[in-house]
C-alpha cells in the first residue's frame, strides 16, 4: 500500500493485523503493526505496551556481515563448516539459550547435540527452571490465560513484577478483562500481591502483603499446613513480617473464592530455596483444589523460552540441561546446566543460540566461556557481548519481525508470527538446518562406537 | 562512608527497553549501573541520589550509580539493581544443584567513590509513547 | 533408483482380502502394493515368517501438550529407560511415556506404522501437529477434543443444528483433525466453574451444566454422521472408571441409535456394583449390546500391571484417583474447550480393582463376537504403555498362559469373573484383525491394514514362534511405504516421509462470522491466530474423503 | 589394586567400571583397558591412571578426581579406599560395601544407595543421598559418615539410611525423608526437615525450626544413647559426654505429612 506523508512524499507502506510480540511470555497477538517497506522499520505498533513498542521499533537492519570468524568476515558456508568442526572436536561441547528463537529452529537443536555427543540446555536453566525442577517433584494445576480472563475471581501475584517485565498481563489476561464469569473486569476480582519490594506491581493491587525477603517459603509452608487443618501460629508475624490475621483472612478468601489462580515469578525460584520455593507454590495450589478449583503458573519471561522447553522436553523428555555423551539423554540440574559446566571449567565448546550469557551469566562462568579453554560459536540477532566475544559468530534474521514460526506463550499455547519485512540476514532455522547436516555428515564420518546398554 | 546491604537484582521496564535498543548502547548501560537503595539505608550510610558507590562481595566488584527510592518501597538493608553486566559481576557460580545461581539475596559491601551527576531519567523512546 | 521389491514365500494374513496364512508373493512399487515387478526387483526372502500389513493403533496418547506434560513430569521413570543412539536413529527416553523419537522409534519395532492420538484440544493443535513431525516412521492422526467446547454446546442448547454442523466442520479445517472425540461430555463445567464437581447422569440438566450430556452426544454423532467423516465421534463416556457405569455406556451407546459411534477404551466403562464400593464385571452386558449393534466399534483400553499414566481430559477423575496416593498430579484446564489430568499410576496383581479391570479387558476382548469391531489398545499410557501389545496378543492366543497369569494376581478378583471359563483363543488371523485390518476399517483407511493391490506398503515380517509374545515384540523385517527400516530386527534407515491423516470437511464460510464474536470475547487469542496454517503440515498432510449425508432434520 | 592418577581429564571423566568388583577380578594388564569415558570419547583406564597391583583386596584410587564422576557406582561389596577428591555420584546406587574418602567430594554422593558404607573425612557437596529429580524416594539403606561440612538437601526423600554429619549442613537437610536417622554435630541451615515423613534428624546446635513443626517435650531417650555410642566406637566424631547424657528438644512434624516425623535439638 503506498500513502501519502505529512510532506507529500509517497511512502511505501504495509499493514501487518493481529501480530505477535515476543518480547515478554505474554505473546500478545492483538497487535497492528505499520511498516515503511523503503527504509525497512516498523514505524507504529498500535496496541503493543512500552517494551513491545520498544521491540518493534527500535528494529533496524544493521550494515554488519552475516558470518565472522575471530572478527574477520567468511561466507556463512565457511562459519558453519568452521562451528561443527568445533563441535565434532569437542569433548564436552554444550549448547545453549534458544529463547529468543522459534520452535522450528530449536527442534534442530536437539539432533545437533545428539550427534555430536554434548549438552543442550536452554535459559530456562537460569530462569524458571527450578521451578521445572519443583513440577517434575510435586505436579502442578494449570491452565491457560484465557482461563484467567473468563472464570478467575482470586488473583495472586507472587514474587513477580509484571507491571514492568509483562506489562499487558493484567490488562489482557488477569486483572481487568471481562470475561465469561467476570462481566465485570476488575470488580469481580480480588487481586492480592504478595513481595518483598513495593514494586509497580503492588499498584493494581486489592491487598498487597509485603513478606520479610527469604520467607516465601515459610508463608506457604503455613498456608499449606492451614489446608490441613493447622492453625496459623501467632508468632506469624516474627516469621514472615505479616500479621496473623492477614494471613488468615488471606487463607479464607484463598479457600472461598470460586477459581483461584497463583502466578509466580523469579522472586521465588532465584531467592535461597529456589525449587522448594515454587514446588511450594504448586503444592499449596494442588491442595487448595480441597476446597475449590485453583491453579497456579510461573509467569514465564522472555520470548519463546516456554517453547524451547517444549521442544527439548518432547525431543529428548526433558526439559533442559541434557546430556548426550553416553548415546541417550541423561538430565540432572546442578551437573548439565551451563552456569555449572561453565563455572567448574567442564565445558570445551560452547553454541550460544539467542541469548547472552556474557553479559548476564555469574562472573565464574563467563571468565570460562571468554577463556581459550572454551571455544564460542554465537548465532545471534543482535551484537551482544557474547556474540563479540565469539571465535565464529553468525548474524540472523529476526523472528517474529523478518521471519515467521511458532512461539509458545507462557502458558503453553502455540502462536504462529506474523513478520513484518524481510531481512537480508538468514534465519535461525536456515543456519542451525544447515549446521545439523553438517554436523550430522560429521558424525557419520567420526563413526564413534554408540553404547547399547545402561550403565547404572 | 562503608556499609553492607542485601542486593536484590531483578527485571525493569526500563531494562527490558534498553535491550531492545542494543546492549552495546548507552540505555542499556546506564539503566543497568542504576542501584536503587532505600530511603533510610541512604541517610544511614550518607549517600544521595547520583553518588557513584563500589558494591563488592567475595566474586567480584563494579561501580555503579545511587538512586534513592521513597520510604516504604524497598525493605530497610536491601538494594535493587536491574539484571545486567554489573551485577553479574557479584553473581557466584554454585547452583545448588539446580542449574540456577543465587542472584537474589546476597550481601554486599558499599563504598562510597565519589559524588557523581544526576543522570537523564531513561525514557522510552518518542516514537514508543501513545 | 530401484525401488522394487518382492517378499516371497512367507505366510500372508491378509484377512481383509480373506487371505487367511496363505504362502504367497507381495510385490511392492513406489510405495505401494502392486499386482507385479520387474526381475531386478530387491528380494526378501519370508520363508516360515508371517507377512502381515503394519499395525494400526486406533488410539493412544503419544502426541500434543498433555502428552508433554506428563514427559517433563517423569523424569526418573526416563532415566531408568534409555533409547539408545544407533548410526540410522536418533536416541530419546523410554519409559511410560516415551520422547517423540523413541515412541515412533518404538512403535515400529513393534510392527506398528500407524498411531492416531486421540485427544488434542483445539487450542494447542499446533503443538500435537509440531510433535508429530518429530515422530519418526509412524504415520499420525489425531482426533479434536469438541465435546467440552462451550460454543458449540451453546449452539446444541438452542437448537441451531444447521450451524453447530457447519462449526464441527470449521474446527476440524482449523485443527486439521481426524476427528471428533468426546471426553466425559459436560464434565468440564462443574469441575472448573463449581469447585471441582462432575456430572454423574447423561440425563443431569443440573444448574452446573445448562445442557445434559446426551445432547451432546447426540449432536455430535448426528453433525458427523451428516459431514460423511470416514470415523465417526470417538467416546470417552461419562462416568468412565466408576463402579455400576456400564449403565452410562449403554445408554451413550443407544443414543447413537443405528448411527455410527466408536466407544473408545470400553473396559474403563463396563463396571458393575454401586458407586463408590469396589466394582464387578459387566463385560457381557457391555459386549452383549456390541455384539448386536453394527454400528457401534470399539476398543479395549486393556490394563496391563506395572507402570501407567493417566493422562485424560477428564480431569475430575485423575483428581479423584489421586487421593488414594497423595502424589504428584497435574491439571491443565484450556479455555472454553478443555481440561485435563495426569497422574502416574501404578496397576497391581494383587489389587482387586487391578486385577479385576484387567479380567474385564480380556473378558471383553473373548466375549466379543465380531473381531472387526473390537480393536486391540491399552489405551496407551492410561492402560499400561503400548509396549506391552505382544503380551495383551499371548494372553489372547494362549489359554493356558492365561489360566497361570490368573493365579498370580488377586483371586477374589478372579472369582467375580467368568475370565477362567472363557477358553477361546484368538487366531493369528483374528491377532491380524484386532490389531489392523479393523482398525484401518474403523478409522475408513481404504490404503491401511490390508495387503491388496494399491494398499499402502507398510508392512510387518515376523518370525513364525511359538511364543507369540516373543513373535510379536521383534519383527524381523517392517517396512514403510516401500522402504525397508528394520531388517534382521535392526534399523537400516530413518524413515521421514510420513504422513499426517486429517479431513477437510466442506463448510460454509458464513459460519466464521458467528464464530467470530464468541472468540473476540472469551478466548484469548485472537480469531484470526487460530486457524492453523497448512504449512505445520510440513507438506505431510494426507486428507481422506468425506462424504456429505443428508440431514436427518431435514423433511 | 592401586590406581594411581597420572593425567587429570579436561572434561569430566565417567569411570563406574572402577569398583572392586570388576577391578579384584582382572590382572593390571586388562585392567588398563577397561573402558571409561571422557566427556563423549570411549578411552582406557590406563590413558588416566597407572595400575599397580597391592595384592590386595583393597582397591586404592588415588589422585585429584574432582572431575571423575560414579567411582564406585552399582557397587555391592569390597572396599575402595581414595585418597584424594572426587566428583560427583560416588557409591551411586551402592547396595553393599565400604568406601572410604580423605578428601573432599562433589554432589549428588550415593543416590538411590540402598545399603554399605560411605566414609568422608573432608567436606561433600549438595544433593548427598538425595533422590533423583522428580522422584519422591532416595535412598534406601546404608550408612553415610561425613566429617566435614555439608551443602543442600542433605537425605532428600530418603528411607532407612543413617547418615552422620561432623561439620554443618546446608538447607533442607532431611527434605521429605520417609524415614532414617540424621546427625548433625555442627550449624544446620535453614528449613531442616520439610515435608518429613517419619525418620529422625538430631541437631547437636540449635535451629530454626519450620512453623510446621509443633513442640512435644524434653526428653532423653535411652537409644540416643546407644545410638551416640555407636557414633562415638565407628568415628572420630569428638562427641562430649554431656551431651550423650544431655536432654533434647522433641518437635514433631512436617504438620503436612501427618506430624510422625522428630527433630531433636540438644538442650543440655
Amino acid at each position: 500500500m503506498s500513502v501519502a506523508s505529512k510532506d507529500n512524499k509517497i511512502i511505501n507502506e504495509k499493514i501487518v493485523e493481529n501480530a505477535t510480540c515476543t518480547f515478554c511470555g505474554c505473546c500478545c497477538d492483538d497487535i497492528t503493526l505499520t511498516v515503511d517497506m523503503d527504509k525497512k522499520v516498523i514505524t507504529k505498533a498500535k496496541d503493543a505496551c512500552v517494551l513491545g513498542k520498544s521491540w518493534f521499533l527500535n528494529h533496524v537492519i544493521e550494515d554488519k556481515p552475516i558470518a565472522r570468524i575471530d572478527g574477520k568476515e567468511v561466507s556463512l558456508d565457511e562459519a558453519i563448516d568452521e562451528a561443527a568442526k568445533i563441535l565434532m572436536e569437542a569433548k564436552f561441547p554444550i549448547l545453549y539459550g534458544m529463547s529468543d528463537t522459534i520452535c522450528e529452529a530449536q527442534r534442530q537443536c536437539a539432533p545437533i547435540m545428539d550427534d555430536c555427543g554434548g549438552t543442550i540446555d536452554t535459559t530456562t536453566s537460569v530462569c524458571h527452571g527450578p521451578s521445572g525442577m519443583a513440577f517434575q517433584g510435586v505436579g502442578e494445576p494449570t491452565m491457560t490465560l484465557g482461563e484467567v480472563k473468563n472464570r478467575a475471581d482470586f488473583v495472586m501475584y507472587w514474587g513477580g513484577n509484571p507491571a514492568e517485565a509483562h506489562p499487558r498481563h493484567f490488562a489482557r489476561y488477569a486483572v481487568t478483562p471481562e470475561g465469561m464469569y467476570t462481566p465485570n473486569g476488575k470488580d469481580d476480582r480480588t487481586v492480592v500481591i504478595v513481595d518483598v519490594r513495593h514494586t509497580k506491581t503492588a499498584g493494581v493491587a486489592d491487598i498487597f502483603l509485603q513478606l520479610k525477603p527469604g520467607k516465601d517459603f515459610e508463608l506457604l509452608w503455613m498456608l499449606r499446613a492451614a489446608c490441613k487443618g493447622v492453625d496459623i501460629p501467632n508468632d506469624c508475624k516474627d516469621i514472615c513480617g505479616l500479621d496473623k490475621e492477614v494471613v488468615e483472612d488471606l487463607f479464607q478468601r484463598m479457600k472461598n473464592c470460586t477459581y483461584g489462580v497463583i502466578f509466580f515469578g523469579m522472586g521465588l525460584t532465584m531467592s535461597r530455596g529456589r525449587h522448594f520455593n515454587s514446588g511450594a507454590l504448586m503444592a499449596l495450589a494442588t491442595d487448595l483444589n480441597e476446597f475449590t478449583h485453583f491453579v497456579a503458573k510461573p509467569a514465564r519471561g522472555h520470548g519463546n523460552v516456554t517453547g524451547a522447553d517444549n521442544v527439548v522436553s518432547w525431543q529428548t523428555g526433558y526439559p533442559f540441561g541434557v546430556n548426550f555423551s553416553r548415546g541417550h539423554p541423561r538430565f540432572n540440574p546442578g551437573e548439565f546446566t551451563t552456569v555449572d559446566t561453565l563455572s567448574r571449567h567442564e565445558a570445551d565448546a560452547a553454541l550460544i543460540i539467542a541469548s547472552d550469557p556474557v553479559a548476564n551469566f555469574p562472573k565464574p562462568a563467563i571468565d570460562h566461556i571468554t577463556s581459550d579453554k572454551c571455544k564460542l560459536i554465537s548465532i545471534d540477532t543482535k551484537n551482544t557481548p557474547t556474540s563479540e566475544a565469539a571465535h565464529v559468530s553468525i548474524q540472523t534474521s529476526t523472528y517474529g519481525i523478518n521471519t515467521g514460526g511458532t512461539v509458545y506463550r507462557m502458558d503453553d499455547v502455540p502462536i504462529s508470527l506474523r513478520p513484518a519485512f524481510d531481512s537480508p540476514f538468514p534465519s535461525d532455522l536456515e543456519v542451525l538446518t544447515k549446521l545439523r547436516k553438517k554436523v550430522n555428515e560429521l558424525s557419520k564420518k567420526a563413526n564413534r562406537p554408540y553404547a547399547t546398554k545402561k550403565y547404572i | 562512608m562503608k556499609g553492607q546491604l542485601i542486593l536484590l537484582p531483578g527485571r525493569s521496564a526500563k531494562q527490558g527497553v534498553g535491550l531492545n535498543k542494543g546492549k552495546l548502547k548507552e540505555e542499556y548501560i546506564r539503566v543497568t549501573t542504576t542501584l536503587e537503595v532505600s530511603f533510610e539505608d541512604a541517610a544511614e550510610l550518607g549517600l544521595e541520589t547520583a553518588d557513584i558507590v563500589k558494591i563488592s562481595n567475595h566474586i567480584g566488584e563494579t561501580e555503579v550509580q545511587v538512586k534513592v527510592l521513597r520510604e516504604g518501597k524497598l525493605p530497610v538493608g536491601y538494594a535493587f539493581i536491574p539484571y545486567g553486566p554489573p551485577s553479574s559481576n557479584l553473581f557466584d557460580g554454585e547452583t545448588c544443584g539446580t542449574g540456577m545461581p543465587a542472584s537474589k539475596g546476597m550481601t554486599i559491601d558499599v563504598e562510597f567513590i565519589k559524588k557523581g551527576v544526576k543522570k537523564k531519567t531513561a525514557l522510552p523512546p518518542k516514537t514508543a509513547i501513545g | 533408483m530401484n525401488n522394487e521389491v518382492r517378499i516371497i514365500n512367507g505366510i500372508v494374513f491378509d484377512p481383509t482380502n480373506g487371505i487367511d496364512g496363505k504362502v504367497s508373493d507381495i510385490y511392492i512399487k513406489d510405495g505401494k502394493i502392486v499386482s507385479k515387478v520387474s526381475d531386478s526387483a530387491k528380494v526378501i526372502d519370508a520363508k516360515g515368517m508371517a507377512v502381515m500389513p503394519g499395525g494400526v493403533d486406533i488410539h493412544c496418547h503419544i502426541t500434543g501438550p498433555k502428552v508433554n506434560l506428563a514427559r517433563k513430569l517423569m523424569p526418573e521413570d526416563h532415566r531408568l529407560d534409555p533409547h539408545f543412539k544407533t548410526p540410522n536413529t536418533q536416541s530419546g527416553s523410554g519409559g511410560i511415556v516415551p520422547s517423540t523419537f523413541a515412541t515412533g522409534y518404538r512403535y515400529a519395532t513393534l510392527g506398528y506404522t500407524t498411531a492416531m492420538e486421540a485427544a488434542v484440544p483445539p487450542l494447542t493443535a499446533r503443538h500435537a501437529l509440531e510433535e508429530m513431525y518429530d515422530t519418526p516412521i509412524i504415520d499420525n492422526g489425531f482426533y479434536v477434543l469438541l465435546g467440552n467446547n462451550l460454543f458449540l454446546q451453546s449452539l446444541i442448547a438452542e437448537g441451531r443444528h444447521e450451524e453447530f454442523k457447519e462449526a464441527v466442520a470449521w474446527w476440524l479445517n482449523a485443527t486439521k483433525a481426524y476427528t471428533v472425540k468426546l471426553v466425559n461430555p459436560g464434565g468440564d463445567e462443574p469441575w472448573k466453574g463449581h469447585k471441582n464437581l462432575n456430572v454423574k447422569d447423561i440425563d443431569e440438566d443440573s444448574k452446573a451444566t445448562d445442557i445434559a450430556p446426551r445432547k451432546v452426544i447426540e449432536a455430535f454423532i448426528d453433525a458427523v454422521h451428516e459431514l460423511g467423516l470416514p470415523h465417526p465421534p470417538h467416546i470417552h463416556c461419562n462416568n468412565l472408571g466408576h463402579s455400576g457405569n456400564f449403565d452410562t455406556t449403554l445408554e451413550s451407546m443407544k443414543t447413537a441409535g443405528d448411527r455410527r459411534l466408536h466407544v473408545a477404551h470400553i473396559q474403563f466403562n463396563s463396571y458393575a456394583g454401586e458407586l463408590g464400593k469396589p466394582p464387578k464385571s459387566a463385560s457381557k452386558e457391555i459386549t452383549d449390546y456390541v455384539n448386536d449393534h453394527e454400528n457401534i466399534t470399539c476398543d479395549v483400553g486393556q490394563v496391563m500391571f506395572g507402570k501407567a499414566m493417566f493422562m485424560t481430559a477428564d480431569a475430575p477423575l485423575t483428581y479423584l484417583l489421586r487421593s488414594y496416593k497423595k502424589e504428584k498430579w497435574v491439571n491443565a484446564d484450556t479455555e472454553c474447550e478443555s481440561g485435563c489430568g495426569i497422574l502416574p499410576f501404578d496397576y497391581q496383581g494383587m489389587i482387586y480393582t487391578h486385577a479385576l479391570q484387567w479380567a474385564i479387558g480380556l473378558e471383553i476382548f473373548l466375549l466379543s463376537k465380531d473381531p472387526w469391531r473390537i480393536v486391540l489398545s491399552t489405551d496407551h499410557p492410561n492402560g499400561g504403555s503400548f509396549a506391552n501389545y505382544p503380551l495383551v496378543i499371548k494372553l489372547l492366543m494362549d489359554y493356558e498362559f492365561r489360566k497361570i497369569a490368573m493365579k498370580s494376581v488377586n483371586q477374589k478378583a478372579m472369582n467375580s469373573t467368568i475370565l477362567g471359563e472363557l477358553k477361546r483363543e484368538y487366531t493369528l488371523n483374528e491377532i491380524c484383525i484386532v490389531t489392523r485390518a479393523g482398525p484401518a476399517k474403523c478409522l475408513g483407511l481404504k490404503d491401511k491394514g490390508h495387503l491388496g493391490v494399491g494398499a499402502d506398503a507398510d508392512i510387518t515380517i515376523y518370525d513364525m514362534l511359538e511364543d507369540k509374545e516373543e513373535m510379536f515384540n521383534a519383527p524381523r523385517y517392517v517396512m514403510k511405504s516401500g522402504q525397508l527400516l528394520i531388517a534382521n530386527h535392526e534399523f537400516v534407515s530413518d524413515y521421514t516421509d510420513k504422513k499426517v491423516l486429517r479431513v477437510a470437511p466442506d463448510y460454509d464460510k458464513d459460519i466464521e462470522k458467528v464464530i467470530k464474536p464468541f472468540f473476540d470475547d472469551f478466548y484469548s487469542i485472537s480469531y484470526s491466530n487460530y486457524a492453523i496454517d497448512d504449512e505445520y503440515l510440513h507438506g505431510t498432510g494426507k486428507i481422506i474423503k468425506t462424504k456429505k449425508k443428508k440431514s436427518i432434520y431435514e423433511n | 589394586m592401586k590406581l594411581e592418577l597420572h593425567t587429570k581429564p579436561e572434561v569430566p571423566l565417567e569411570a563406574e567400571s572402577i569398583t572392586p568388583a570388576v577391578i579384584n577380578k582382572l590382572k593390571a594388564k586388562e585392567i588398563e583397558k577397561l573402558k571409561i569415558y571422557h566427556g563423549n570419547r570411549e578411552v582406557n583406564i590406563a590413558d588416566f591412571f597407572s595400575i599397580s597391583d597391592n595384592k590386595s583386596e583393597l582397591l586404592e584410587v588415588s589422585g585429584d578426581m574432582h572431575k571423575i564422576k560414579y567411582l564406585g557406582a552399582n557397587m555391592k561389596s569390597g572396599e575402595i579406599q581414595i585418597e584424594g577428591d572426587v566428583g560427583a555420584h560416588l557409591g551411586s546406587a551402592m547396595s553393599g560395601g565400604f568406601i572410604k574418602v580423605n578428601g573432599n567430594t562433589g554432589d549428588w554422593i550415593a543416590p538411590e544407595m540402598s545399603g554399605g558404607r560411605i566414609h568422608i573425612t573432608g567436606n561433600s557437596g549438595h544433593c548427598v543421598a538425595c533422590a533423583y529429580r522428580g522422584a519422591s524416594k532416595g535412598t534406601s539403606g546404608g550408612e553415610i559418615i561425613i566429617e566435614g561440612n555439608v551443602k543442600n538437601e542433605l537425605g532428600h526423600g530418603m528411607s532407612n539410611t543413617t547418615i552422620l554429619v561432623g561439620g554443618n549442613t546446608g538447607d533442607f537437610t532431611g527434605v521429605n525423608m520417609h524415614s532414617g536417622t540424621i546427625l548433625v554435630l555442627g550449624e544446620a541451615g535453614i528449613r531442616t526437615g520439610a515435608g518429613m515423613k517419619r525418620g529422625t534428624i538430631v541437631c547437636k546446635n540449635n535451629i530454626e525450626v519450620l512453623p510446621t513443626f509443633s513442640y512435644d517435650c524434653i526428653y532423653n531417650p535411652v537409644y540416643l544413647k546407644l545410638f551416640f555410642k555407636y557414633v562415638k566406637e565407628n568415628t572420630k566424631f569428638k562427641i562430649e559426654e554431656k551431651f550423650i547424657n544431655g536432654s533434647f528438644h522433641r518437635w514433631s512434624g512436617d504438620a503436612i505429612e501427618m506430624n510422625r516425623g522428630e527433630l531433636l535439638i540438644y538442650s543440655a
